[in-house]
């Protein structure tokens, strides 16, 4: 299995209609330990991106995750801006000149995920951010193709970490972002970030192998 | 939800064509990307500043351009960072040749926009310094965490920084002058009320009729402590007695004491707050020299206030004192 | 009741202390009577201007003491116009020779105890001119009623005679100006919300979630007419269709556009309503060539807002523009 | 009867301590139709005239009927301040140099109660005030003495013609006052000063005659 341009495509459109479903829910987690925008601004954002999709042309799927990684950065503002630009811009990196995407360049392209995010944001994994979901996520997503699954199946057990990442946030005491201001109030709520980065590879998964 | 505005989505476009409309002497906005630049802009020569931050803030950024403050400012969605395109864009507007100091309040999104609109800046050979705004006590300081919140302080740095850079200061002195002016603020605040996002519709948190926040932000986030509704004396000791021992400040000390309102907070009340401070310093030995009273960086409609205290010497007195011609601050022009 | 108080009744005293703590610079403070006099006081040859009211509108009446606006202000108990004593001792106090301007608002308790001063000044030997501020269209005008209410007019009034008066102009020329801003000036108010009188501690009308009031004046008495929410254009149509219409301004005519916040509402909305409020004159032609914006005249902590329009001609529009200096308005000085 | 000079100082007492009782009610009435402080006016104003009255010495009704007045006018503010005031002071006029009142000088008193509110409001009959409530005592206790009455009796018509007063303004459309400023709002609602001004005429009629 490879993932051509189109699906690459059909990934962010489906990626931007579950952050549409989703807007009050992320957007009510981040109420309790943020300042509740962050499904308004990644709605925001995505809503930019599926309207510049509509003009792209070419079959360059790196060209096309660092439009959706601009169109990020100049429309969704707050934390969630310049982290998900970044990292739709390190995956467009990642993934340059590529019409279709091997396991090995998925491999890559979630590398420069976690690496943009890390880069821009500095959490490490344990802060309570995006980077709970995402890192686990790169790694199952490695180690199932070391392990020799397929594809899909490692995108399945990607997305499976991503989940169990997500989760795994909310006992703990955020160290970055706007909810460590909140101190140990901030502990027994779930993640915003790492929720619509659960999302985002999730998405990925469905769209490309059917699964979840 | 009720408030005056049209419709949620349009309140940040239509607030700026009002100042638009109302200070075409002071100053010129611009839509998409969105940025306000003084009328005048850019003075050749001149250290430009340039802020930003999200809306729901005013008169912060946007009332603060002017001369005498700032030559830009960027509003973001309401409580949402700007994004780098607006920044770049406003700060090659207001470019004198001098160089541009970016004045960051410390959220995670603000740094972050901020920092790639430098690197962009500074890709097409406009010098750029950031000083990032960090005086919320109410946040624990750490070096593993995002560190302390930018309030208060903020609008002071933004005057005084304002004033050197019409005399003329270089870069390095203007980014300096606004280092020191961080180091020796510090603020905390709190709320009565929650305020009501207009795209939410409904109030952030929910207080109940005697209940208080103690150490919120500036976005309706929720403080660090709940507590039962107080009277003025109590809320004040609890707001000026982190602030005043974390500097700290000490006997002698001359301070410029700065109560603000949260948006929803009348001036009588402002000046019962200010009358508790003004006893507590005394009593500590802590003279005001100089103050400012009113709602000058808010949260919508929340009700509740905010301290701040600068440490104040000479140089900074002097440049507090200096002509401003903004809409939301004046004096002296 | 959520407020920045210690005991509802000490909510004057305290807020005038702090007032007195502020600004030592501009004025000082008299307990007992109560009164606020700018600190140079008595000007010698200069005609004095006195005001006052209830408490609750500030900065009205005692934010506006100081160089180029008021001699002395009378703060009232909240909503409570004060009483003669505190008026002939503020006079007094003023007095530099030249005559004293009372400039009332038009109520009949404000009325009555300044006209009572006024007998009592002048049996002291001072001479006395009372202007009675009645802008308000909200009320229908008629020889039969206490007629209108003073509002937003009373703050242009203010600081346009503290400009003549500081120009030294004569007893009879400031009375006669103030009587001429007056019959140029016409508001109109509405709230969003009650507000709450401390001693009460329940807010004075009860409104709907999705209610408003138009025609409301700024003790917290209802208005007019109770309307469900509506979009700020509509309001503002509703507000600034009356005025413009009973002066009757023309087309060509220049004014100055005051939009005032009723003491909850936050910048952000009031310059969505000046954009408004903008839109609406220019459509008829009507130009404006000096604005204010900000809560300049409040009822405690209402949200809510009041448009004023003053019909300018050169005179005016001079002394509008010449050097204010007090804690709630301030330029050129 | 004639009334000593120390039961003028009773029915003063008397009267304030009405105010404070009905301090919420009076209030409330001035709530739906003005600013809702009458009752905190008047009884401060009354609070400040039990505490003159304490260092008062000598007999002379008029001294002290001025002196109420005085402390009225700057202790209450508003419009009930000179009102009240005044109906004090000429009170204090009318009754000068009596050490007792006689019928005809009780009403005197009251004469100089109307001129004085009259002359301070400019209000007639019907426009909702006080004098709603004065006007009819002061006619009821003049056409009582005339009508071979006793004081008590005529006390006791004035007190009841100043209830029917009262209650005469609850459909009236206020034409002077801050009532007058809600138009046609304000019919349907008693007016606070003519019940203030009731109960003035009541304690005098429950002070001085033992009847209502
Ligand atoms: N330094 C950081 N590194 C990685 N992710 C972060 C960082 N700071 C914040 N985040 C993520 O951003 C999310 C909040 O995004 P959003 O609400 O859009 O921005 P804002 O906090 O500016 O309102 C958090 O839930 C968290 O996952
Ligand atoms: N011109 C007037 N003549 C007589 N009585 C008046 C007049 N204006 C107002 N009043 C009385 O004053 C009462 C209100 O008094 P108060 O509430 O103490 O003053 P304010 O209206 O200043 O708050 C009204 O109920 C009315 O009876
Ligand atoms: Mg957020
Ligand atoms: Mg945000
Ligand atoms: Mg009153
Ligand atoms: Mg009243």
């Amino acid at each position: 299995m490879t993932v051509p341009h189109a699906q690459v495509v059909g990934w962010i459109e489906e990626f931007a209609s579950t952050v549409a479903e989703n807007r009050e829910y992320l957007t009510q987690l981040d109420s309790a330990i943020g300042d509740g925008d962050h499904g308004i601004n990644m709605d925001r954002g995505m809503k930019a991106v599926l309207g510049k999709l509509e003009g792209l042309e070419g079959d360059d799927v790196g060209g096309l995750l660092k439009t959706v990684g601009m169109t990020l950065v100049s429309s969704v503002g707050g934390a969630g801006g310049p982290l998900y630009g970044t990292l739709f811009l390190q995956m467009g990196t990642a993934t340059a000149g590529k019409s279709e995407l091997e396991p090995e360049d998925w491999a890559a392209a979630l590398d420069g995920a976690v690496d943009g995010v890390q880069m821009r944001g500095k959490a490490e994994v344990g802060d309570k951010t995006m980077i709970d979901a995402l890192v686990p996520a790169r790694d199952a997503f490695r180690s199932a193709l070391a392990d020799g699954a397929s594809f899909a199946e490692a995108l399945n057990r990607s997305a499976g970490a991503a989940e169990e990442g997500m989760q795994s946030t909310i006992p703990l005491v955020a160290r970055k972002g706007r909810a460590s201001y909140l101190g140990e109030r901030s502990a027994g709520h779930q993640d915003p970030g790492a929720t619509s980065s659960y999302m985002l590879l999730k998405t990925a998964a469905e769209t490309w192998s059917g699964g979840a | 939800m009720k408030k005056l505005i049209n419709k949620p989505d349009d309140v940040v476009t239509e607030a700026l064509q009002g100042m638009a409309a109302a200070h075409p002497d002071l100053l010129r906005v611009s839509f998409g990307p969105n940025y306000i630049v003084r009328a005048d802009a850019p003075v050749q020569g001149k250290v430009a500043l340039v802020s930003g931050g999200g809306s729901g803030h005013e008169p912060m950024h946007g009332g603060f351009v002017g001369m005498g403050m700032l030559d830009a400012a960027c509003p973001g969605d309401v409580f949402t960072s700007p994004t780098p395109d607006q920044m770049i864009e406003a700060t090659k507007a207001v470019d004198g040749g001098a160089g541009v100091v970016h004045i960051v309040k410390n959220y995670t999104g603000d740094v972050m926009n901020f920092e790639m609109a430098a690197e962009l800046a500074r890709g097409e050979g406009i010098e750029v310094e950031a000083v990032v705004i960090d005086d919320d006590v109410a946040v624990q300081d750490s070096l593993y965490t995002a560190g302390r919140r930018g309030v208060g302080t903020t609008v002071l740095a933004e005057k005084i920084c304002g004033a050197a850079a019409e005399e003329k200061q270089s870069l390095q002195q203007v980014a300096e002058l606004c280092r020191r002016v961080n180091v020796n603020g510090r603020s905390m605040g709190m709320a009565l009320t929650s305020c009501i996002v207009p795209a939410a519709g409904t109030p952030t948190f929910q207080l109940g009729e005697d209940e208080i926040e103690i150490g919120i932000g500036i976005h309706g986030e929720p403080g660090r402590e709940r507590r039962k509704l107080a009277p003025a004396s109590e809320i004040v000791e609890s707001l000026a007695t982190p602030v005043v021992e974390d500097l700290p400040y000490e006997e002698g000390d001359q301070v410029l004491a700065f109560v603000n309102g949260m948006g929803g907070t009348p001036a009588i009340e402002l000046y019962i707050v200010y009358n508790e401070l003004h006893k507590l310093l005394e009593e500590r030995g802590i003279k005001i020299a100089r103050n400012l009273i009113g709602s000058y960086i808010t949260s919508l409609e929340m009700a509740g206030t905010s301290i701040t205290l600068l440490k104040l010497d000479d140089e900074l007195t002097r440049l507090w004192d200096a002509p401003v011609r903004t809409p939301g601050l004046r004096w002296g022009a």
